[in-house]
């Protein structure tokens, strides 16, 4: 791990975004589990080094757009976790009222403005934030995740192109699990890399271990700099793998075993936690201690969301359109 | 391009729906500065769009507000989406309804939906203009009328202008309407003069409100667009015949005004409902259902509709004239609903 | 993935529609060598399909035939329907039917028009299969029934199944359509036995023709997918009741079934259409027009819809369960319409 | 010109291409002034040597998927002119029986399968009939055309990507115009390089200038070589010019003056004229007898259409599926 360019305060701090992403999945699929909360759930384990540090970086008016498998995004984008457990557990309390739910979870104070389950669609919309961002005179930047599988559908490029030519403050954040479903990346994606797509637009390209706190933040400091200076839009290619099936509790059988093991046991998390302590940066009392705050803030979450009211069918009429029409 | 033989011409033209829509963009742009547009062409460099409606605005309004885009149709609704999302207020030109096509994720499964799925936090409130409409022979994949869609569509709304009023005041009550509102213009209509005032800048037509184009009390004609123009033209030829037609345009496709079509047809005792849309599963239907199930017992005949046949819109003349009712096959559908 | 409570589970559980359509794909591969398939992670490296419908073939048939895509929904569409003007039978999934809308351009303005367009020089022989249904708390972009916009699209006809034998029956006469033909999959209803046989291989269901799946002499239920299940299940509990209800499941959409249709609600005189998708403007709108046409003063009462609600598909369970229609709804319309 | 690499009887026979795309281009313009066929057309003039190289190497069971702007396209590949122009009139007799049109002419025996008006939808269809082709065992190759436009829609972009994975016989083959309807090429394309895409989906790339023969030869015949050989893809850019507005009679003021009068000066097909006599591959008068033979073709075509009877409204019932269903 080549985390020199990052002073110790910025690692811890990335640290404990990590943390708190990687404690909520482990939540959720307990959760799960033990049938407190039925939901479709796409775990994100193994990717926390990537929004931790995009939540270090970025500010509240950045904006977000996200995808079903972006509850790590949004975590470190600052999504509270009381709003966020009350929407996965469907109650009215929940950030969307229950109406959303865990593929469109949405929180504009921090600029989590849209939550996607159609695979590309995040980046079209970014880019709408984008131009807004510059109309409004204001250096703020706008954020789009995606897949890996998402790399080949026709709205991403379109978005790639439209960013280049208006030289709008989009980043585009590709996640490369090496997965999308059951397909292995290099099977489906041309060329077997993504960033090298971004020279056709004229656009830096950039991969990047996502998985290295240094490489990430360097990387999406330096994207993010240069949109807010008007420069324009990157992509970053950020090399990462899920640790578990694509939705949580399918067959994962397609995923070789071993190349599976091999990333559980390069796990970021605990390699970050293990170096912050190696390198004299936090002890462990300190980090145990945050742990512990960390699941407490969890319990909390889950238990205001299990004592939330559910939402009542006449809800179905509200939010469709601000004023609600008989149809 | 220029109006085709089937468009009734008025006798004292004045204005085109074009102009009224040219009008309302101007007034627009002046009045809001959180008014953004954009489509293919649109800004003056290409010309200021296909049509030219747009011709004068970016270089009025400034080049970030008024911009052409790439042949991206979802980067264009994607543009607009995310752009409301943070206060503007953006019209869209999807150049032609059959572009649609490629862009119906972004309308339906985030433009439509997005304010119900973040539970009212976010809202769209885009206009969506595009054009369409057989009559210049450019065959199957540019003239499909595409409104049942996205009347089929919660958290959409849909209008459509046959008069240079009404176009002005709906792309007016469109855009600051908080919700996505797609406009449907009728090219073939756009050029025709009609007589009808420019509008002034208050000027607005509500949404979800309909407008009885000429009373009668004969039959009830339920239409909208182009259509619209057509069912003018019958009820002026039936009237010579002593035939009284009332002519009800919805100018909202959806929602619709549903107490005044019911009203009209409580009246009459006799509907036809018109559209350039192929018929089958068209919007007609949806109005016929509504009709026959709250007027059951009470209508002197079955609702009738007529509409676009069962093809794609073909290229050669003599079946693009077939293709959909003009004024003469409305006029002989409305003599049969009083045999 | 496991059948909700709303779906009635048959008492002598023997086979899945999930089954039925795995054996059809296996029989068809097996009798035409012009038989290809693709689709998202359909081939056995990828598992054989999300639901692993396909499992086994690619390695039986060959990776040739048999081809998972990267997830570019018009890429796959494109592909389909080139192979077919080549003479190939594609069976192509998009695998959830909100992901069409990436794909409309492909479906509506070329493999629905281009034997129209071509003067029939050309022909599109595909079956896209596609999967939807609420039921398992997905939310707003992937449950949709977007049927109602295909069947306004002259050119594909559209199908669906409620029972396995059907959807085997349907899957093969799909496939030997020289037309392009979409079948719509409830995902909800696949994993649930139900107590039929899996046909043989020479077993098929003609499209165009509806099935009585009850037969009954108060009320016509019209229907199809997997509000067919919930009206077979209302029909069982209001027979308790001393209520006979006729089922008509249409299993094609489009073109659907008139005669049968007309001609049981012409002996019932009541008539409720049913279906999942968005009541406003979806089929039962078509199917209600034309029965109130075609029996004008003949029913008893007006034809009565029921449908989606007009928002987005919810996630919360309680909303999601009211979203639609279950047995016990269907069973007070029905009662309904015997006041 | 460097039309070295070709010999003289290719070159005179890509010139015979030319001329006739070229006369029916004229012709066609002349009789929709005349008035005698109303039609919404898409004048190709100055394209013409694109499609004269590619009907020079293709064979006839190679397919193609064009667009709207695509009669020099189709008269490359061997459209009839009778059939072509009783289509743009609009008569029975035409290939589509006067229900296509010109943006949807189609002409199997020649394997001209698709023109769409649809801009990027040729692509994922060519696909099709590549996959279509390698079932068959055939060395058979497809081909779509499309614009410079074109290349940023997504379909483009989702097409090139599965060719590439699944190694197809498609050539892509872009007809860099300059213009999209009113917009420059640069300044919507982001790179303002087409070809240069093709190396994020790991397939050759090539620019050419599609106005020399020998130049398009070369690059066409190779990407056709590497097709039929099952080695995959390859897009060509091939920069050209549009000689008048997007739709024919449109205002072209958005056309810079200079520019169309200097591309007009070099103007590829009497280039090609004169350079073939001054190398002595033809001589004036045969060129001249050939040229008034092509005159005379097109003649009867166009007398063929004028007189052949119009379709009737029944039609309409007709070809929406084999059958004629009530709907
Ligand atoms: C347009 C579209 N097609 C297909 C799907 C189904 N689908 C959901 S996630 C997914 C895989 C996406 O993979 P990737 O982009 O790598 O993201 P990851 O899930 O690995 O985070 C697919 C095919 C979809 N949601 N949208
Ligand atoms: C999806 C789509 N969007 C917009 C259009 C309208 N349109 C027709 S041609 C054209 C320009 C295409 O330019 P290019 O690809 O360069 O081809 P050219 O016309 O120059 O041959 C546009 C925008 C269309 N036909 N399809
Ligand atoms: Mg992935
Ligand atoms: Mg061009």
């Amino acid at each position: 791990m080549s985390s020199n360019a990052i002073d110790n305060a910025t690692l811890l701090s990335i640290y404990k975004r990590a943390a708190l992403i990687k404690a909520n999945d482990e939540r959720a699929r307990k959760v799960i589990l033990s049938g407190q909360i039925a939901m479709v759930y796409y775990s994100y384990r193994g990717q926390e080094i990537i929004p931790s540090v995009m939540g270090e970086i970025l500010r509240d008016d950045d904006t977000l757009c996200t995808i079903y498998r972006g509850i790590h995004d949004m975590i470190g984008k600052g999504f509270p976790l009381r709003e966020l457990w009350a929407e996965l557990a469907g109650r009215r309390t929940g950030s969307c009222k229950g109406k959303g739910g865990p593929m469109h979870l949405t929180y504009p104070p921090r600029g989590i403005m849209v939550t996607t389950g159609i695979v590309g669609s995040s980046a079209p919309i970014a880019n709408g934030l984008a131009w807004a961002a510059r109309l409004d005179q204001s250096d703020r930047v706008s954020i789009c995740t995606f897949g890996d599988g998402a790399s080949n559908i026709g709205a991403i490029h379109e978005a790639m192109n439209l960013a280049s030519v208006w030289k709008l403050p989009t980043i585009f954040v590709c996640q490369n699990n090496l997965f999308a479903e059951h397909t292995t990346f290099e099977k489906m994606t041309a060329g077997g890399n993504i960033a090298s797509r971004a020279a056709g637009y004229a656009m830096p390209g950039v991969r990047v271990n996502g998985n290295d706190p240094a490489e990430m933040y360097l990387a999406f400091s330096e994207a993010v700099a240069r949109a807010r200076a008007g420069e324009g839009p990157t992509l970053l290619e950020c090399m990462t793998f899920r640790f578990f099936g694509h939705t949580f509790g399918d067959d994962d059988s397609y995923m070789p075993k071993e190349q599976k093991s091999a990333a559980m046991a390069a796990d970021p998390v605990p390699a970050l936690r293990a170096r912050l302590i190696a390198d004299r940066i936090a002890t462990e009392d300190e980090l145990a201690s945050f742990e512990a705050e960390i699941e407490a803030q969890i319990d909390d979450a889950v238990a205001f969301a299990l004592e939330s009211p559910w939402p009542e069918p006449d809800d179905l009429r509200f939010d469709v359109f601000e004023k609600e029409i008989a149809a | 391009m220029s109006a085709p033989a089937t468009v009734p011409v008025a006798k004292k033209p004045t204005v085109t729906i074009l102009a009224a829509l040219a009008k309302a963009y101007q007034d627009i742009f002046a009045e809001d500065p959180k008014a953004i547009t954009l489509g293919e062409d649109l800004a003056d460099p290409e010309g200021g769009g296909i049509t030219k409606m747009t011709k004068g605005l970016s270089t009025k309004f400034g080049d970030e507000r008024v911009r052409s885009t790439p042949i991206s149709e979802q980067a264009i609704m994607g543009a607009a989406i995310g752009a409301s999302l943070a206060g503007y207020r953006p019209i869209a030109e999807i150049m032609l309804m059959n572009f649609t096509t490629v862009a119906m994720d972004m309308i339906v499964n985030h433009a439509a939906k997005l304010r119900f799925m973040s539970g009212g936090q976010t809202s769209v409130p885009i206009v969506i203009r595009t054009m369409t409409g057989l009559g210049f022979g450019s065959g199957g994949q540019h003239c499909d009328y595409l409104e049942a869609w996205f009347a089929h569509t919660p958290g959409i709304k849909v209008c459509a202008a046959s008069t240079p009023e009404d176009a002005y005041g709906l792309l007016r009550a469109a855009y600051e309407d908080p919700d996505p509102v797609i406009l449907i213009e009728n090219l073939p209509t756009y050029f025709a003069p009609m007589s009808f005032e420019l509008p002034d800048a208050g000027h607005r037509v509500p949404l979800g409100k309909a407008a009885i184009q000429r009373e009668g009390t004969d039959v009830t004609v339920v239409t909208y667009a182009r259509m619209a123009v057509n069912a003018r033209a019958a009820a002026d030829v039936l009237a010579g015949e002593g035939i009284s037609v009332e002519v009800v345009d919805l100018r909202t496709i959806a929602p619709w005004d549903r107490e005044t079509v019911l009203a009209s047809a409580r009246k009459t005792g006799r509907v036809l409902v018109a559209h350039e849309a192929v018929k089958q599963h068209g919007v007609g239907a949806e109005i016929a259902a509504v009709i026959n199930e709250e007027l059951f017992g009470q209508l002197k005949k079955p609702v009738k509709r007529v509409g676009g046949a069962f093809s794609a819109v073909p290229y050669s003349k003599p079946l693009e004239n077939a293709y959909a009712p003009d004024a003469d096959v409305l006029a002989s559908a409305i003599r049969d609903l009083l045999r």
